[in-house]
């Protein structure tokens, strides 16, 4: 009961002002901590690389692979791939990590009949072959060439052989800094720092995690010295100085259903393009810190070209262009339903309204239809409805955790793709060679993607590429990165001074 | 056993103690239509171990003198004039905190709607009791005991068990009895009775009367009984004040106003009381109903229906005055009456304008 | 024949024959009587003007954004008479934007106690009057709504359905059916039982005809009473739909949306939601206080205290126009 | 008393059936539980394994034959035992809604007594404007500002959260406003007519001081309307007062509800309901019995303007709802 | 017309045989229970005839008349009206019925609508009557001789209950049920509520009708001064039985029944010249409709009960003639004519039923 807990409780949060607790306050409570399941954002914030870790690792930052649970990995034909394993580390049970480890948490994310989110979004249908050699080293064979298979071997995080295969395991066992000591469901979730850990020591003993979903709530947590770290706060929520700002690999952008007028046009889609005022926008309602977008992913995604221009704001240009359209027979005057998932990112809502303003002005009909996540997603992944009353245009915030454009465009600019409206042949065959290329020719492929796209197939209208905003309190350090939101290392806490 | 039978009263023509005087009392009530007098210069006394009946129709102000005696009016009236004398201490200059100590002890009352003046949720004992616990300071167990022997008092069967019933439990006879018991709980001086059988039919009626009667001669209570019914009133008061419009239209004692009115509306009102004669025939009935308080004539309050109304009665509100032995009336033409002419409603009056609609301007 | 009756000599009152009075003074100089529902009902009044002609008069106004003005504060006349009260996080007037929300609020709230009004007391009515099984199922369906979770209810139809203003006003309808649904059954029920209902079904008269005569007309102002109160709840609710984002969607707005949407400015621009706020609670409380007032007005056993022509301690001096009484003595 | 229980359980079986055939009317959860580019056979699959495929009737059919054996589902989302969730939720509402009642009674009884012993007097005024104003204020926005006022710029309380004495004080004071201004009302109007009553007249012929004869006559007579109108107000703080647990952190039953809503996890959403009617069901009851405890007559005709005398024995002809006391309330269940 | 002269040759308006009624009654904790209210009645009523009922309170006097009115259904018995059972009316013939037989209405402040105009009540009856009286002006012509007749004016039309005086109120009922032209009119304690100088007004009113419209009345009431007045036969009822029957004569001055005794001799009497010498005051109260005494109804206040009173229910007893006795079932005449009481050990004298006077 809530009055025993908050007893027991009272004690650990004394505990938490004498400073060797790292307080969290999330947005949400992780609806499950289940390893397989960490590309989810509010399962890996707490879950990724705190409590459990994977073999390999992206440095946020550089985009450069780092080892983290294996030390090394090699392949000649990019289809087998050679990893060897660290020694010495233990999982927070006490057993041992091996190759066995290794490979029965590869062949539960991505063979078996789970259903972990992370196959779908890292893995395609295609299993993986395992071949354990010895303690310390693991082969991994992909059914077709794949470069970058150390970087989706990143996603998963390692679990003992022990974890149930057909049953999703709610608190997970992993090897990280911390391990998960008890999860007060609805209220909190306590870690402690793990004594066996192979690395470095973090520097909290104990951690804390809870969640409000009131960004102002949040906010007063910090103020107050309730908590030490808010996540996704915004600047309304007065956190002042103790906010701290991060680029987040999110960018939003607006995605044109080509198959209904008067997005058949291309001109109309150009127009929207031309109608939005992107710059504005970014400097009024996101106070400076987001950047106008050109292109789907940001600046550290391999593919992000920094040369590709942002469409200019010029409602004149807009106007004409669908005039222009609209001589030509296109029906201009065709609604619009401009599709928003409600309460997605910070001033959501103003953005859907400015630009529903904005492609008004530029003399289309636009009707703001503000959805909840799960009707939104019906609109965001094939197949997409088709009893709307109009064309659809789709308000999408897109994350490449990834750091490569291939994650991007699969999904969102090939003809199939699960979150594409529509596609074009050459495109199709611009990003099969791109997804193929390594290397200098991998990232000057992906650009001429983006800017073909641009050019010729216009499918998305740009807006922003997001950043996000962190409440640190005075009594801790932390530089976040693109990564914060889907991975909070707590390792890398500090406190202040 | 479980007939009893009586000797019908006869009047005792003792002169005792005073133990209430009411001099000229004023009731005012706020109504939407404006501030009405609907009790003006009612003056009465009662003495100690006597009746003393307050007769009137339904309206006539009964029911708001007594409650001005106890203090208890609505918050819409107010007295505002005369003084209430109980036991030569005035009522009406006492603090609040002084009422409460005369409420029980100095007088006691019986509300007219015994069917609702008991609290639902209570039982009787508890209600019962209530009345030692605020002013003898006795203990629950101690004030049931004493409402158990007041429920022997008034007749209740088997009163252990029954202090424990809720009033929905009890009949209407029941139910006033116990508010009678609860008013003479602590043997007040003064018992007011505001008609305490007209929810009641005579069977039960004869009983009530008959414990009243008993209360007041083991107490040596002043009563004063407030009834519309002359027969009852002809047969358990001493004294009688018959009351009109909110004003005393005559008084005196029961036998001398009864066989000798001298005030045309009670004249009327005995009259109209159906006697044994023929079935079918017309009752003498007194022509148009009781003045709205509102628009009360200047002049005499009965004048609108009065068979021998004259010019005089128009202008001039007759006071009260002897009309007799002990007896006193409000009418300017009492000793015509009184000398026995008996001026019957067809009979001609002195200067009588006739008994013919008068229009309603000419006067108000 | 008739003259040997014993005709009613004369009557009190005379006069011509007049329409119908029903007793005391008229309604409107008992309001007039009351200085805090005579606001209440001005303000409301007012309010009702605004919504009628306001958004006509404010036009383009509430839509029309500046990016470069965003959240100024109000009461700077610097700004002009359209800012007087400050612009939004989409530099809108929030003037103009509270008068547009205020038809959208009514257009809501308005609807939705009627609905609810119409069709739970006449249920309520009907069940009361038959009573029996006809009662007993209609308060099993009464309790059903009630310990639905209207949240759930409000989520299900907003979601599978648009939250447009019809649906929005349609569920607020429903959940608070049985409200007066109780009310108008207990105050039909009792009535039923009355004598004045038993002579007419002497006459034959059939239950719709009496319900229709008898029970409506009586149970009216308790149940209007109430649905001045439920306005208030409605308002509310609206606000909390919005809240949870599942209220009036914008391009409209409404009170509760400007509250809701404002929260997150609270600490950086107080006014956008203190403003329609104060415009919820102010609306709210002149509606109490002509509920108060009517619920009064409409008692007959209340109603004095609104007729009275003198204050209570005035009264125990002098009394005012003399009867005649003390000038005879 | 069996009569009125059965009757009031067949709510509790409307309610249930109601929400599984409503939830089921949003949407599949399929899409929101499968990777984004999951293949028509990965739906399938999900929607056969979750039962999703079947006629609802026949879903309806399997959902309460699990009830009888206790099983109530797992979570989509969490896949823990749907009512482990919700019992784990339940306690923490049910003790937010019964301390913001108690409070809210107690404040209400004070006012509305105090109110009511002048009517139209500036007490009663000042109280009216008062409750009024409290019943109208949107609960989030006091909640907002009430955080940024005493969690941040005074700093005596914690911002949210359930941990210990201080964190209940945001949450409850929030809640309490609008019970309290309904009750307020409610209790005043009781009072005034009740203290209008003979009874009233009675106790004080006998010399009673004020003080006793409003709490100790008045009150009891007045708390019948009072219950009634509590009781709604209760059923709606069960219903989850989802508002103030979303913005305090209160990990109570509303934001469990509306989070499985919002993730169409529709086991535990059943369960939540089944419980919060299975809660107000014990309420009715448990407000039933009050009515008895409070007026001997047991049936409230307190409130019915009995014109006709009351009989000894309580009338009923056919089997018919006993006549409520019927009070006009401003706000009662809460969305 | 005079008491005595009962006109045997008058036809039968209405016959009421065996009537029973009961109320299910929850008491308390120990479930439902059955209450009879009416336990047998007979009774009848002539053409222009008045038949008056007596009773203490709560003993079935408003029951029969709401049971006769068919706003209760009884459990068995028969009622005929004119020779025919009103209970299986449907449609037509039962608003035809409802036409014939009215009822006024014991509270003259309840009994009428406050939200309508006296012309309104009056005239409400014409709406479920279309036929009666085609056309508003027929309709306007017929009250205003309803009004003329009930002695109110035809302003009063338009005023509400309210502004009127009880006993105008009272007329407003009188000419309500007047107003379809009913053969029978039950009165239920018409004047009870009223003051006694208006109560003459009403009650020479009620007479001058019978004598115009040669209409039936039964009259309930518990005045007995005013029943003595103004019926013609009058039958007393005890928890829900009739347990005396007979000319208003005979009953108050020779009654039978030791409760009747009682009735007559308690009642107030104005005249000390009238008051008996010796009163007979009952003890104890009316027991519980819900267990009623085994045997003779009234033997648990009875002063003259003896054993058999608890075991056996008494047959009728018949006075004849000459003041004798005899027990049993009658033998010879029309049941309604006969002075009958339900008693083991009827009362003889009027000295015994305490009714000599002092003087
Ligand atoms: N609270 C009140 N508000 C307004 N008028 C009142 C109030 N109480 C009494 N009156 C008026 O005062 C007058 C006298 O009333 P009162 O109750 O004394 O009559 P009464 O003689 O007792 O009549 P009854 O025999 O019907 O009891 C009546 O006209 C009544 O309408
Ligand atoms: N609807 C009802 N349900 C249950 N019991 C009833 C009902 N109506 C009347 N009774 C009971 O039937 C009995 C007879 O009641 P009734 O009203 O006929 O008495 P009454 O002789 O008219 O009394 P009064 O002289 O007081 O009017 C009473 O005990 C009463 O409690
Ligand atoms: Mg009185
Ligand atoms: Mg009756
Ligand atoms: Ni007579």
């Amino acid at each position: 009961s809530v009055a025993n807990s908050s007893a027991s409780n009272s004690s650990g949060a004394a505990g938490a002002a004498a400073g060797d607790t790292l307080r969290v306050v999330l947005q949400q409570e992780p609806p499950t901590l289940e390893a397989c399941e960490s590309n989810l954002t509010s399962t890996g914030v707490v879950v990724r690389s705190t409590i459990t870790e994977p073999l390999i690792e992206r440095n946020p930052t550089t985009g450069d692979l780092e080892p983290k649970l294996a030390t090394e990995w090699t392949s000649k034909d990019d289809t087998k791939w050679t990893l060897k394993l660290r020694e010495g580390v233990k999982f927070h049970d006490g057993s041992d990590f091996t190759a066995e480890d290794a490979a029965a948490t590869i062949d539960r994310a991505v063979n078996s009949k789970l259903g972990c989110n992370v196959e779908g979004y890292v893995f395609g249908d295609d299993d993986l072959k395992l071949n354990v050699v010895d303690a310390g080293t693991l082969e991994v064979t992909a059914p077709k060439a794949d470069p970058i298979l150390p970087l989706r071997l990143s996603f998963l995080e390692v679990v003992p052989a022990e974890t149930s295969s057909t049953e999703k395991v709610r608190e997970p066992i992993g090897t990280g800094p911390y391990k998960l000591d008890k999860w007060e469901a609805g209220q909190s979730i306590n870690a402690s720092a793990f004594a066996d850990y192979w690395g470095e020591a973090p520097a909290f003993p104990k951690a804390n995690y809870q969640w409000r979903s009131e960004g102002s709530v949040r906010a007063a947590m910090i103020t107050s010295g309730e908590a030490d770290i808010a996540t996704g706060l915004s600047p309304e929520d007065n956190i002042g100085d103790l906010g701290v700002t991060f680029p987040n690999n999110e960018t939003v952008a607006l995605r044109m259903h080509g198959d209904t007028a008067p997005f058949t046009d291309i001109r109309v889609r150009q127009a929207v393009n031309y109608a939005i005022d992107k710059e504005a926008i970014v400097a009024s309602l996101y106070g400076g810190r987001d950047k106008a977008a050109a292109q789907l992913v940001p600046g550290g995604v391999v593919g992000h070209s920094e040369s590709l221009p942002v469409w200019p704001y010029d409602p004149e240009k807009a106007k004409s262009l669908v005039a222009e359209a609209k001589a030509a027979g296109v029906d201009t005057s065709a609604q619009i339903s401009l599709v928003v998932r409600t309460a997605q990112f910070p001033k959501i809502e103003e953005l859907g309204q400015v630009l529903q303003e904005q492609l008004t002005q530029a003399g289309l009909n636009v009707k703001l239809k503000m959805l909840e996540t799960s009707q939104h997603l019906t609109y965001q992944v094939r197949p997409f409805p088709t009893d709307d009353e109009g064309a659809i245009m789709l308000m999408t915030q897109h994350g490449n955790q990834a750091g490569d454009a291939a994650f991007t465009v699969d999904q969102y600019m090939t003809t199939k793709g699960a979150q594409s409206a529509f596609g074009t042949p050459e495109l199709d065959k611009l990003i099969a060679t791109a997804d193929a290329a390594t290397g200098a020719d991998r990232q000057s492929a992906f650009e001429k993607v983006f800017s073909y796209q641009n050019d010729n197939v216009v499918q998305f209208a740009h807006i922003a590429h997001q950043t996000g905003m962190l409440g640190l309190a005075k009594t801790v350090n932390y530089a976040p990165n693109s990564s914060t939101s889907d991975e909070l290392r707590l390792a890398e806490v500090t406190p202040a001074k | 056993m479980m007939m009893e039978v009586l000797e019908s009263r006869t009047h005792k023509q003792t002169t005792a103690e005073k133990v209430l005087e009411v001099e000229g009392l004023d009731v005012d009530i706020r109504t939407p239509k404006g501030t009405v007098r609907v009790v003006g210069n009612v003056s009465f006394t009662a003495y100690k171990g006597q009746t003393l009946a307050l007769l009137g129709e339904s309206g006539c102000g009964k029911s708001v003198t007594a409650k001005a005696i106890a203090g208890l009016l609505d918050p819409v009236a107010s007295v505002a004039g005369g003084s209430v004398e109980l036991e030569g201490a005035d009522l009406n200059a006492m603090s609040p905190r002084q009422r409460r100590e005369v409420a029980g002890p100095g007088l006691g009352i019986v509300f007219q709607d015994a069917l609702t003046a008991l609290n639902p949720v209570y039982t009787v004992g508890t209600q019962l009791g209530e009345a030692f616990r605020i002013h003898r300071g006795m203990n629950k167990k101690q004030a049931l005991v004493e409402a158990v022997e007041l429920m022997r008092r008034v007749g209740i069967p088997e009163p252990e068990l029954r202090v424990f019933a809720y009033p929905h439990q009890f009949s209407g006879g029941m139910r006033q009895r116990i508010l009678i018991a609860m008013a003479v709980a602590l043997s007040p001086r003064l018992l007011i009775a505001d008609e305490p059988t007209t929810a009641l039919d005579v069977t039960v009626q004869a009983q009530i009367m008959q414990l009243l009667r008993r209360l007041r001669e083991e107490e040596d209570m002043a009563v004063v009984l407030i009834t519309h019914d002359l027969a009852v009133v002809a047969e358990e008061a001493d004294d009688v004040c018959i009351m009109y419009a909110g004003n005393v239209v005559e008084r005196g004692p029961v036998a001398t106003v009864f066989s000798a009115p001298t005030h045309p509306y009670t004249k009327g009102l005995l009259e109209s009381v159906p006697t044994h004669a023929q079935r079918g025939d017309d009752l003498s009935s007194i022509p148009g109903s009781p003045p709205e308080l509102q628009l009360i004539p200047a002049g005499c309050v009965y004048q609108d229906r009065c068979p021998i109304a004259a010019q005089v009665c128009r202008e001039k509100r007759p006071e009260l005055r002897p009309s007799g032995e002990n007896q006193f009336s409000a009418c300017h033409f009492s000793e015509t009456l009184s000398a026995g002419a008996a001026p019957k409603r067809a009979a001609e009056p002195v200067a009588s304008p006739q008994s013919a609609p008068t229009p309603q301007g000419e006067n108000a | 024949m008739t003259q040997t009756l014993t005709a009613p000599r004369r009557d009190q009152r005379t006069g011509p024959a007049r329409k119908p009075n029903l007793g005391g003074p008229s309604m409107f100089r008992m309001l007039l009587r009351d200085k805090f529902a005579t606001a209440g009902a001005v303000i409301l009044a007012f309010v009702v003007l605004v919504a009628f002609f306001g958004p006509a008069l404010m036009g383009e106004l509430a839509t029309k954004q500046n990016l470069m003005f965003m959240n100024k504060a109000p009461f700077n006349p610097a700004n002009g008479w359209a800012y007087i009260l400050g612009s939004d996080s989409l530099g809108r007037s929030v003037l103009a934007r509270l008068v547009v929300a205020t038809r959208t609020t009514l257009m809501v709230a308005v609807p939705a106690v009627m609905v609810a009004l119409v069709v739970g007391s006449l249920w309520g009515v009907w069940a009361g009057y038959h009573r029996g099984r006809r009662e007993s199922l209609s308060m099993r369906i009464a309790d059903i709504i009630m310990s639905f979770p209207s949240l759930l209810l409000a989520v299900v139809v907003l979601y599978v359905f648009s939250p447009s203003v019809a649906n929005i006003v349609l569920i607020l309808a429903v959940t608070r059916i049985p409200i007066y649904m109780r009310t108008a059954r207990a105050e039909s029920a009792e009535l039923q039982s009355r004598t004045f209902v038993d002579a007419a079904r002497t006459f034959g008269t059939r239950p719709n005809s009496i319900i229709a005569m008898h029970v409506i007309p009586v149970v009216t102002p308790t149940l209007l009473t109430l649905a001045t109160l439920e306005f208030c709840y409605v308002m509310l609710a609206e606000s909390s739909l919005s809240f949870l984002g599942i209220g009036i969607q914008p391009p409209d707005v409404s009170w509760g949306l400007m509250v809701a949407q404002g929260r997150q400015y609270l600490q950086t621009a107080w006014w956008l939601s203190i403003l329609p706020g104060l415009a919820i609670v102010i609306t709210a409380i002149a509606a109490n206080m002509l509920a108060a007032w009517l619920r009064i007005a409409t008692d007959p056993a209340q109603r004095w205290r609104l007729t009275l022509d003198k204050p209570a301690r005035k009264a125990l001096k002098p009394a005012s126009p003399k009867p005649a009484a003390k000038e005879a003595k | 008393m069996r009569k009125r229980i059965v009757s009031s359980a067949l709510p509790l079986v409307v309610v249930v059936v109601g929400v599984f055939a409503l939830a089921r009317m949003t949407g599949s959860p399929a899409s929101l539980y499968l990777p984004l580019n999951a293949t028509d056979a990965m739906r399938a699959d999900f929607i056969a394994k979750n039962g999703l495929d079947q006629p609802v009737l026949v879903q309806m059919f399997d959902y309460f034959g699990g009830l009888l054996r206790l099983d109530f589902g797992t979570s989509l989302r969490t896949g823990e035992d749907a009512a482990a969730m919700a019992l784990r939720a339940f306690p923490a509402t049910l003790q937010l809604a019964a301390m913001t009642m108690v409070i809210a009674i107690v404040l209400a009884i004070i006012v509305g007594s105090a109110a009511a012993l002048k009517p139209n007097g500036v007490l009663d005024r000042f109280a009216s404007f008062v409750s009024m104003a409290a019943a109208s204020i949107p609960d989030f926005w006091l909640a907002i500002v009430g955080i940024w006022v005493f969690a941040i710029y005074l700093g005596w309380l914690p911002t949210s959260g359930v941990m210990g004495a201080a964190a209940w004080v945001l949450p409850v004071a929030t809640l309490v406003m609008r019970p309290f201004g309904a009750l307020v009302q409610v209790i005043r109007g009781a009072m005034v007519t009740s203290l209008s009553e003979p009874y009233i007249k009675l106790a004080r012929s006998k010399g009673a001081t004020e003080y006793r004869v409003v709490t100790g006559h008045a009150l009891r007579n007045a708390a019948a309307p009072a219950l009634t109108v509590a009781g709604d107000l209760t059923v709606g703080l069960i219903n989850g007062a989802v508002v103030v647990e979303t913005i305090f952190g209160w990990p109570g039953i509303g934001k469990l509800m509306i989070d499985s809503i919002l993730q169409r996890d529709f086991a535990v959403l059943q369960a939540c309901v089944l419980l919060t009617a299975l809660a107000i069901f014990v309420l009715n009851i448990l407000i039933d019995l009050g009515y008895a405890l409070l007026d001997p007559r047991v049936r409230p005709a307190a409130g019915a303007r009995a014109r006709r005398k009351t009989r000894a024995v309580t009338i009923e002809n056919e089997p018919s709802e006993p006549i409520e006391p019927n009070v006009p309330t401003a706000a009662s269940a809460s969305v | 017309m005079s008491v005595n002269d009962i006109d045997t040759r008058k036809p039968n308006v209405l016959e009421v045989e065996n009537l029973s009624k009961s109320f299910t009654v929850s008491a308390g904790s120990s479930g439902s229970r059955k209450l009879k209210a009416l336990d047998g009645i007979n009774l009848s009523v002539r053409k222009g005839e008045t038949l008056g009922l007596v009773g203490e309170s709560g003993c079935g006097k408003s029951t029969l008349a709401r049971t006769l009115m068919m706003l209760e259904q009884p459990d068995s018995g028969t009622v005929r009206f004119d020779g025919q059972d009103p209970f299986a009316f449907r449609g037509k013939a039962l608003l035809a019925w409802r036409r014939r037989v009215q009822m006024v209405f014991q509270d003259p402040f309840a009994s009428l609508n406050a939200r309508m105009t006296a012309g309104q009540i009056i005239s409400e009856p014409f709406a479920t009557h279309r036929d009666l009286y085609r056309g508003s002006a027929a309709r306007t012509k017929r009250l205003n001789e309803l009004l003329d007749l009930v002695g109110l004016r035809a302003t009063d039309a338009y005023k509400t209950p309210q502004e009127f005086s009880g006993g105008q109120r009272q007329r407003i009922g009188i000419a309500r049920a007047l107003a379809l032209d009913p053969d029978l009119i039950i009165l239920d304690e018409p004047v009870s509520a009223l003051d006694l100088s208006v109560q003459a007004q009403v009650l020479n009113l009620l007479n001058e009708l019978q004598q115009q419209l040669g209409v039936s009345y039964i009259f309930i009431s518990h005045d007995l001064s005013v029943v003595r007045h103004v019926t013609d036969r009058v039958a007393v009822m005890y928890l829900g039985r009739i347990i005396e029957t007979g000319s208003t004569e005979d009953v108050f001055d020779r009654p039978l029944h030791p409760y009747t005794a009682a009735l007559m001799s308690a009642s107030p009497k104005l005249d000390p010249a009238m008051r008996p010498a010796r009163r007979i005051v009952l003890q104890g109260e009316l027991p519980s409709p819900l267990d009623p005494p085994s045997g003779c109804r009234f033997r648990t206040r009875c002063w003259k009960a003896e054993d058999i009173c608890a075991s056996l229910r008494p047959e009728e007893t018949t006075s004849v003639a000459e003041g004798t006795i005899s027990l049993g079932i009658p033998t010879v005449g029309p049941r309604d004519e006969m002075h009958m009481a339900e008693c083991h050990f009827p009362v003889s004298s009027a000295a015994e039923a305490g009714l000599v006077p002092v003087g």
